[in-house]
């Protein structure tokens, strides 16, 4: 059974060789090849899934050591996989999603002529992601880390003749490195501090370290999180990643790619749960990204920059959950698992929308799409109802779990923390009701010239708003049952607890108040939020062209100056460094050497003058020379 | 000395004695052979020139130039087979004669050198023929003036310098005298012997006649200013010890005389006349090796005279001036060594430094090439301070090296010509790679040698002295050294860079075709160049096994 | 007479000899000078022999007088071949080489 | 003794070289296939060599010993460890692919004259490089070793200055100016690094008396052979810096940039994939080997060095308007990597610099050469003048990026390895020279995707509109490049093999061992910790 393992990757790599080495001969048939065979990764997962089901809750572990990568004196790491149930978790969500995201791409890029490529992409991401989830040890995983991120870079950049495209590829790239360090680091120290990084015996060990190693090493896996997950203050490039084509956005910078940071810090429990400061540290992130991210989304008109600003605070919420250890890993992992229905859900609805509309983005130029598009409307409804924590459906479930372990944390702390994660649902439920009415209510805003910021297909024409083709609409339809359903699946007699408690831990914690008091405030917010979005954009007509608006609204439209931020000191700083040090190389260390020669020719030419022509200089020298030597022989003896 | 010593009892004595009583010096002539050899030939040569009809004259001379070259080359070796190098090493024809490992080396090297050397004076294929006459790179007639109408006529009448043969074997003889002098009075004779065929030799350039005879004016006025020091420092040596005798000298420098008469213990005293006699003598040898300050007529000779004389006069003068430098410091003053050392050191700084550092702007290859000599006078000298037998060793291995490298380099120079003669200004050599590569790849590979690359003899030569100075704890002439040579190495670079990379230019010079003569000079220099960088070692064993000197 | 005397009349000499080939012009007083240097050592020479008390210096002395003689055959021969060049016989005159 | 491998492998190219260079000028065509086949022969050769080389055995295998100059002490010893299998390798397999890059690079202009044989010249000299990085690579002699680490520099001289880059900024004369300033900015640097070199082992031999690496390694295991401090703290910086240019470390790095800018991308491979590693590979050879003590009294200075080189050269190449000399400024950083990992003194790091040596080699060969066959077709080195190229030319491109991800050591090619090996390495000793140096890894990042964004991606420039897709002949140059990077990169043993052992000899030449792990873990693979 455990040989199966390696054909979950082996698939879409397959896939990705032959659609990036198959040339043009696979125009015609390459999408199909590349659907295939995500599902047939799909198929083995279940496969795998359901003989995990057959074996007992602890021997559900399986390891696949294929051979030793990396031999050298004292540093071993082997290509080994092990699939828990947390890793199967993940690979279901990874390949399904990703299936589902194949058959919308088929529709979605029908008229790109680079379609082959893009499926290559797609395969090449999944075939990492799931290296990433199934390694059995950080380098392996740190492989597979890099891996999405090159599929991510290649994706986002995929229309690359779009400066901006490119711009953001690079940017994306460029910010995951940094938390790629961050990584590295984590795995040097556990290499200096256990002399292994495989997850087995590094957890075994974790007892035995300081606990000031095992916060460092902590540390830095939240800096790598940070990175890949977009949380403050790595977040900055997630935003303009939605310059990649939407299936993109929905499969990687929704539902998988940028939850991997939340899989990283569960995955290290061992190491967290040794280090509560480090888990402090998690928190506070995450719920600062929580709101950042919340704010953000409120202010955008961009449908999917709003949406990247919901992710970014609902991956908050996980990582928030994630930091508050035991009491929190499996519900971060389960609202992982349903965000990644519904929002999943919820791009390919915008890419939806966005396919009727010309490529247009600008929410302030839809308006009424309902009519048009009902299939669009409808799953996009139900994964907003998802997403604001509807009751009964899953984002209900999910949210209202890491809200109860927020204040579950106990003390100030845990006040703190609920108190953020209940105005969070709050804000959530404002900007996400925003979205909804923008797009899908009052009258038709949009003008006969398309803005240009689509892609090349953005002609001039009038748009005429049309429902999608079935390849797109299903997976949106099986996406919104997922945003259904999944929540309360999970949550009947604890399943999803269950299933996890025997990787993750579980400790219930002392909430100091009742489940229900919880629920009942997330409600509250809950309205108070569509409420206000209700009163602004429900009422009264939205203008075409979006109004100053306030400080904070400015603020939040510029991802509250961060990037602004960023630009000054990170990127005109270093071009400043950079041109100096070109500087410094041309004219100090070049200049010396050069110098160093000009002055030896200098020397020359005014020694060669001695050399006048004439006999009797000559003479003198010969003369003078003669006095030298006979005063240095006779100083010599006297000396 | 002995004779002398017993003649001057005589005469003070009454005069009524005999004149029989005097014995005749015994000359071992076998052992002198090769010195004899070339000066009888030498003496046939001017005869030839009196005698044989002017047609025939360059055949003849030519033909007994190297016949006798070949000759004396055979003596030497035969000497050396017969174990006067090393075992049988003595001091011949009455004390005034060395014959052992190092005379025997040297002499080897210069009859070597001398024959590829006769073979560039003897070309005739370069010049295009004037009036249907060959001609060599020597006056018509050296006597007439430049573009007068005598002149012209001894063009017409195809006439031949042909003197320069038995010059050339004057001065050889002498070089292979200087280096085994035993006493001062033949080194005297000697310099002056090699000198003054050289200063003529100077002077009989066919083109440039003016430069030719400004040289050969201050080469003689500085070499004869010169020869006046070494000889007053002859005097003074002598009033020192009471003799001129190497041995005699050493004894008394270093307080082991047996016999001391009351005026030598006078004079034995007075220590400067000693340095002041030893510090002369070696501005005359320093001169002739060019050392800096001493250096200062080796470019402009260098570039006026014929350029076979230049390569000649380069590889020759310099071996014969280090062998009687050695043989001096080694034999006469080693008990001064630590008088002379510190001063040798400057010297030789100076002198590696001055010649690499004015070098780098010259634009004339002849001058170019002379500087680079003064440079190689440094290198040398560090070998010749080591004052030990690896010392020895290294210097007689380099003079050979350097000797083969640079008649090879002048004989490439010779090629290289225009309307006006040979083209030896730098901006002409541009391109030349491009248009007669193989021409320039030889020069590139004396170049290379000069610059001491490793797989060249100059490298096998350069870590040879190198090694010695810093076994002899010379360390910080070494890297000065090392420093120096990295400078020397940009010149020499420019000229590689000029002949390859620069595109050649519309009027450049041609490069002309020469005969079997200067192609085997250039072969021969090529391969020694070679075989000395890959394969030293048989070289080496000769210079070890000849590094004794007989006292 | 002290022979230390002549040395000091030697010395003397040879200091003319060399001043005087520092500071001419003419080729041929150059030369003279060169002459009166190598004179100065015979004198030396000669007032050496007379202290040691042994022919060496003196016979030293003659053979200086041949070479000297050689000397000035070659010597002239240049210095005349350069004047009828020339018609001027200042050794400053001849500097076409330089640097 | 028996068959001489060593020797034969080194001689196969110097023949070629001859042969090549006596084809007659008209037949110029011959002459090319001339150097290939024997470029191959040398493969084959290097191949064997690797095949009987036992990682188990000896510490140096395949040896042989002629007398050469026994007055000087000098041996004709030849023989290798694993990193000198390792390096005669990648030399080997380099230079075919060198040559079927260059192929055209050295056709004659119309205008030059018919005695001038430029591309007999070119393929020539190649392989005499080649003859001398191998024989160089196979030397245990000290003094064997320096005659061809010096010989090397000339036939390369030959090669940079006589063999521009066609496409070269401004005039002709311009660039024939250029040219010539970087081949004697080359040799110049090279030769006082190595005439200091000299200086350095002539006081070896007054020392030691002879010349033989394993005799001096030996002895001064044994402490029969003991030098003062300071005489042998001398020695080292000599032997240090020659190394120390040529492969290069900041500050004596400046030749580089230029050397590969002016010359054709062939031998910008060939000098910065093969040459250089010349450099490296006898720090770790010779300065370790012969003066322990003193190197590790070095250690400090060298490894700041070395971050500088890695920061300051990443930063100096994002600064580049030039392709070939952006390349330069990353392989100067990258230099860095390899020399820290050799002076961090740990196996993980002297393994990953070794690996670091051949990985370099490849991921730079690739780079270089597509962005010279980028480069021969716009005419152009400049990064503004290109743009957009993905669209006309996507396998071009694509090679191009596989090429710069290599660069920036991405995991799953092979550069990864060997980076991540050293950083561990030299983290393991000094955490914080560590920590600075994976600045390096977003360094790379940066310059990296700055290059093939500026060049590659955003609307198509009218210049490169008409731009064709490579060819067959530069694909089958770049492809089994890319396959090793790829193979090595999930399969390194094959070469970690190799090496370990030699590293660990090294190791105890400089009697070091790896510092040890806080917690001792006892290996219990799989299942979690609760």
């Amino acid at each position: 059974m455990e040989n199966l393992i390696a054909l979950l990757i082996a698939a879409p790599l397959l896939g990705a060789v032959v659609l990036l080495c198959g040339g043009r001969r696979l125009d015609k048939t390459g999408h199909w090849l590349g659907t295939l065979l995500a599902a047939v990764s799909f198929g083995i997962g279940v496969v795998l899934f359901a003989d995990m089901l057959g074996r007992g809750a602890d021997d559900r572990t399986l390891t696949q050591n294929l051979y030793t990568w990396i031999p050298v004196e004292g540093f071993q790491a082997d290509m080994a996989f092990q699939l828990d149930q947390l890793s199967m978790t993940f690979v279901l969500l990874i390949s399904g999603v990703g299936t589902l995201i194949h058959v919308y791409s088929i529709g979605y890029m029908e008229h790109d002529e680079r379609r082959r490529r893009f499926f290559g992409y797609l395969n090449l991401f999944v075939a990492a992601m799931l290296l990433l989830v199934l390694a059995d040890n950080y380098l392996l995983l740190y492989f597979g880390w890099e891996g999405v991120g090159l599929a991510s870079y290649l994706l986002i950049g995929f229309w690359q003749h779009k400066p901006s495209a490119a711009t953001a590829a690079k940017k994306a790239f460029l910010v995951n490195r940094v938390g790629d360090m961050g990584l590295s680091i984590a795995i040097m120290l556990m290499f200096t501090t256990f002399g292994t990084f495989a997850f087995g015996p590094v957890f075994g060990a974790v007892g035995e370290a300081s606990e000031g190693k095992l916060t460092a090493i902590g540390l830095m896996l939240l800096l790598a999180a940070c990175g890949k997950s977009a949380q403050v203050p790595l977040q900055s490039w997630l935003g303009d990643a939605m310059e990649g084509p939407t299936p993109v956005s929905a499969l990687i910078h929704a539902a998988t790619m940028v939850t991997a940071g939340v899989y990283l810090i569960v995955r290290s429990a061992a190491v967290f749960n040794g280090a509560p400061d480090a888990q402090l540290v998690v928190t506070v992130v995450g719920a600062v990204t929580l709101l950042f991210g919340a704010i953000v989304g409120c202010a955008k008109d961009d449908i999917k920059k709003a949406l990247a600003g919901s992710t970014m605070s609902q991956i908050g919420y996980m990582i928030l959950a994630a930091g508050l250890g035991p009491i929190g890993y499996v519900f971060a992992i389960m609202h992982l698992v349903t965000h990644g229905f519904f929002k999943a859900g919820l791009f390919l609805g915008a890419g939806s929308v966005m396919h009727g509309m010309n490529d247009e983005v600008d929410m302030r130029k839809y308006g009424g799409l309902r009519k048009y598009m009902p299939v669009t409307f409808v799953t996009f409804g139900l994964g907003y109802l998802a997403i604001i924590g509807f009751p009964g459906l899953s984002g209900f479930f999910s949210k209202d779990m890491i809200i109860e372990a927020a204040f579950a944390k106990g003390g100030t702390e845990g006040w703190i923390l609920g108190g953020v994660t209940l105005l969070g649902a709050g804000i959530t439920a404002f900007y996400m009701t925003r979205v909804m009415l923008l797009t899908f209510f009052g009258e038709k805003r949009w003008q006969p010239t398309a803005s240009d910021s689509g892609s090349a297909a953005g002609s001039g024409h009038e748009p005429h708003p049309h429902e999608s083709p079935k390849s797109m609409t299903v997976p949106m339809v099986i996406l919104a049952f997922g945003s259904v359903f999944a929540g309360a699946f999970f949550e009947i007699g604890e399943r999803f607890l269950k299933w996890l408690e025997p990787v993750t831990g579980y400790s219930h914690g002392n909430p100091p108040v009742s489940a229900m008091t919880v629920t009942a405030a997330t409600m509250v917010m809950l309205l108070v939020g569509v409420g206000i979005a209700w009163a602004m954009y429900g009422k009264r007509p939205v203008p075409v062209v979006a109004p100053r608006g306030s400080f904070l609204t400015r603020a939040a439209r510029r991802d509250l100056y961060q990037d602004d931020f960023n630009h000054v000191v990170l990127v005109r700083g270093g071009e400043h460094l950079t041109r100096s040090l070109v500087y410094v190389d041309h004219s100090l260390v070049d200049g010396v050497v050069n110098g160093t020669a000009a002055s030896v020719g200098g020397l020359s030419g005014r020694l060669r003058k001695l050399q006048n022509g004439y006999a009797r200089s000559y003479a003198v020298s010969m003369f003078g020379g003669t006095a030298i030597l006979i005063a240095a022989t006779l100083l010599m003896r006297a000396v | 000395m002995s004779t002398l010593t017993s003649a001057h009892s005589l005469w003070t004595l009454a005069a009524d004695t005999p004149a029989d009583r005097i014995p005749a010096p015994t000359i071992e002539y076998a052992q002198l052979a090769p010195t004899l050899i070339v000066v009888g030939a030498a003496v046939v040569g001017i005869l030839v020139e009196a005698f044989v009809p002017r047609r025939s004259r360059y055949y003849v001379q030519v033909f007994l130039a190297l016949a006798a070259l070949a000759s004396a080359f055979a003596a030497v070796v035969g000497l050396a087979a017969g174990g006067y190098g090393s075992s049988k090493a003595h001091i011949a024809a009455m004390g005034a004669i060395a014959v052992d490992g190092p005379a025997l080396f040297l002499q080897g090297t210069i009859l070597l050198a001398s024959v590829v050397a006769v073979f560039t004076f003897a070309e005739r294929r370069l010049d295009p023929a004037a009036h249907g006459n060959r001609v060599d790179s020597f006056a018509a007639q050296a006597a007439s003036v430049p573009g007068s109408d005598s002149e012209k006529a001894a063009v017409k009448a195809g006439f031949t310098t042909t003197e320069v043969f038995p010059l050339a074997l004057f001065a050889i003889a002498g070089m292979l005298i200087f280096p085994a002098a035993n006493d001062l009075l033949t080194l005297f004779v000697a310099l002056e012997v090699f000198s003054l065929p050289l200063y003529l030799l100077c002077a009989v350039a066919r083109r440039q006649r003016l430069m030719s005879q400004e040289a050969a004016v201050k080469y003689f006025l500085l070499g004869a200013f010169s020869s006046a020091f070494l000889l007053f420092g002859i005097a003074l040596l002598y009033g020192y010890a009471g003799s001129v005798s190497y041995a005699v000298i050493a004894d008394v420098v270093d307080g082991t005389i047996t016999k001391i008469d009351p005026a030598l213990a006078g004079t034995m005293g007075n220590d400067a006349l000693l340095l002041m006699g030893g510090a002369l003598i070696l501005t005359g040898l320093l001169f002739k090796v060019g050392a800096v300050p001493f250096h200062m007529w080796t470019p402009d000779v260098y570039q006026g005279a014929p350029t076979p004389v230049t390569g000649f006069m380069a590889a020759a003068t310099k071996v014969a001036a280090f062998g009687a430098l050695l043989r001096l410091l080694y034999v006469v003053l080693p008990g001064l060594r630590w008088d002379w050392r510190p001063v040798m050191w400057a010297v030789a700084i100076v002198t590696m430094l001055a010649g690499a550092v004015i070098a780098v702007t010259q634009t004339d290859v002849k001058r170019l090439l002379a500087y680079s000599s003064v440079a190689h006078a440094g290198f040398i000298l560090a070998g010749v301070i080591a004052t030990s037998a690896e010392g020895v060793q290294s210097v007689l291995f380099y003079l050979l090296a350097y000797s083969f490298v640079t008649i090879g380099a002048f004989a490439v120079v010779t090629l290289v010509r225009d309307a006006g003669g040979e083209a030896t200004h730098l901006s002409k050599w541009a391109g030349l790679g491009r248009r007669s590569p193989l021409t320039a790849a030889v020069f590139a590979v004396f170049l290379l040698a000069f610059a001491g690359i490793p797989l060249t003899s100059g490298f096998t030569g350069k870590f040879a002295v190198f090694s010695a100075a810093a076994e002899g704890g010379a360390g910080a002439l070494v890297v000065i050294g090392v420093l120096s040579s990295a400078i020397a190495a940009f010149f020499y670079i420019r000229v590689i860079v000029l002949m390859f990379f620069s595109e050649p230019k519309a009027d450049g010079p041609t490069v002309a075709v020469p005969s079997p003569l200067t192609m085997t000079t250039i072969a021969v220099g090529v391969a020694v160049t070679l075989v000395l960088g890959l394969a030293p070692q048989y070289f080496l064993d000769l210079a070890g096994q000849a590094s004794t000197f007989v006292r | 007479m002290n022979p230390v005397n002549y040395l000091y009349l030697a010395a003397l000499l040879f200091t003319i000899g060399a001043t005087g080939v520092l500071i001419r012009k003419n080729a041929i007083v150059l030369f003279m000078c060169v002459e009166l240097m190598l004179n100065a050592c015979n004198l030396a020479f000669v007032a050496f022999s007379r202290m040691h008390g042994n022919l060496d210096g003196q016979i030293i002395a003659f053979f200086t007088m041949v070479v000297a003689a050689a000397e000035v055959v070659v010597g002239l021969a240049i210095i005349v071949s350069l004047f009828r060049t020339r018609h001027s016989a200042s050794v400053d005159d001849a500097s076409l080489m330089k640097l | 003794m028996n068959f001489p491998l060593l020797t034969v492998t080194a001689a196969v190219p110097a023949v070629g070289a001859i042969l090549t260079a006596a084809v007659p000028a008209a037949r110029r065509t011959a002459a090319k296939w001339l150097a290939l086949f024997f470029s191959l022969a040398t493969l084959a050769l290097a191949v064997l060599v690797a095949v009987r080389f036992e990682p188990g055995g000896d510490r140096y295998q395949l040896t042989e010993s002629r007398a050469w100059i026994p007055d000087f002490g000098v041996r004709y010893e030849l023989g290798v460890d694993g990193i000198g299998v390792v390096l005669i390798g990648l030399t080997a397999l380099l230079i075919p692919f060198v040559i079927a890059a260059g192929w055209h690079d050295a056709d004659p202009l119309e205008t030059s004259s018919k005695r001038w044989r430029p591309t007999q010249g070119f393929f020539a000299l190649i392989l005499m490089v080649e003859a001398m990085v191998i024989i160089s690579f196979e030397a245990t002699d000290v003094f064997l070793f320096y005659i061809f680490f010096e010989a090397m520099l000339i036939p390369m001289y030959f090669l940079i200055g006589g063999f521009g880059d066609r496409a070269h900024l401004g005039s002709d004369e311009n660039a024939a100016a250029q040219r010539s300033y970087a081949a004697v900015k080359f040799l110049l640097y090279n030769l006082v690094g190595g005439l200091i070199m000299l200086a350095a082992v002539i006081g070896l031999y007054v020392v030691a008396g002879n010349f033989s690496l394993q005799e001096i390694t030996a002895a001064r295991a044994a402490g029969t052979l003991d030098m003062a401090t300071n005489t042998e703290r001398l020695l080292f910086l000599g032997f240090f810096f020659a190394f120390a240019v040529k492969a290069p470390l900041w500050p004596l790095h400046t030749w580089l940039p230029n050397a590969m800018g002016e010359s054709t991308a062939p031998v910008a491979v060939l000098i910065t994939a093969v040459v250089d590693k010349v450099g490296t590979f006898a720090m770790l050879r010779f300065c370790l080997g012969l003066f322990p003590d003193a190197s590790k009294w070095a250690t400090p200075v060298i490894l700041v060095l070395a971050l500088i080189s890695i920061v300051y050269g990443a930063l100096v190449a994002v600064g580049q308007r030039d392709i070939k000399r952006l390349v330069a400024y990353a392989s100067i950083s990258h230099f860095g990597f390899i020399i820290l990992g050799i002076f961090a003194m740990t196996s993980q790091g002297q393994s990953g610099a070794t690996l670091y040596m051949v990985n370099h080699g490849l991921s730079t060969a690739a780079l270089m050469l597509v962005a010279g066959f980028l480069i021969s077709r716009r005419g152009s080195r400049l990064i503004a003048d290109y743009g957009g190229v993905q669209k006309v030319a996507p396998v071009l491109a694509g090679t191009f990026l596989i090429g710069g991800l290599a660069t920036l050591s991405l995991p799953g090619l092979a550069p990864f390895v060997s980076e991540f090996l050293v950083l561990v390495g030299t983290f393991a000793r000094y955490p914080v020279v560590g920590i600075v140096a994976t600045v390096g890894i977003v360094l790379a990042a940066l310059y990296t995707l700055v290059l093939y964004q500026r060049t590659m991606t955003g609307p198509v420039k009218e210049e490169v509109r008409t731009m064709p897709d490579l060819r067959l002949r530069e694909v089958l140059v770049v492809a089994p490049l890319i396959a090793l990077l790829i193979g090595l990169g999930v399969y390194p043993k094959v070469l970690t093999d190799i090496v370990n052992p030699a590293v660990e000899h090294t190791m105890s030449d400089v009697k070091q061992t790896d510092p040890k792990p806080e917690v001792a873990v006892e290996a219990k693979n799989g299942e979690e910790a609760k």
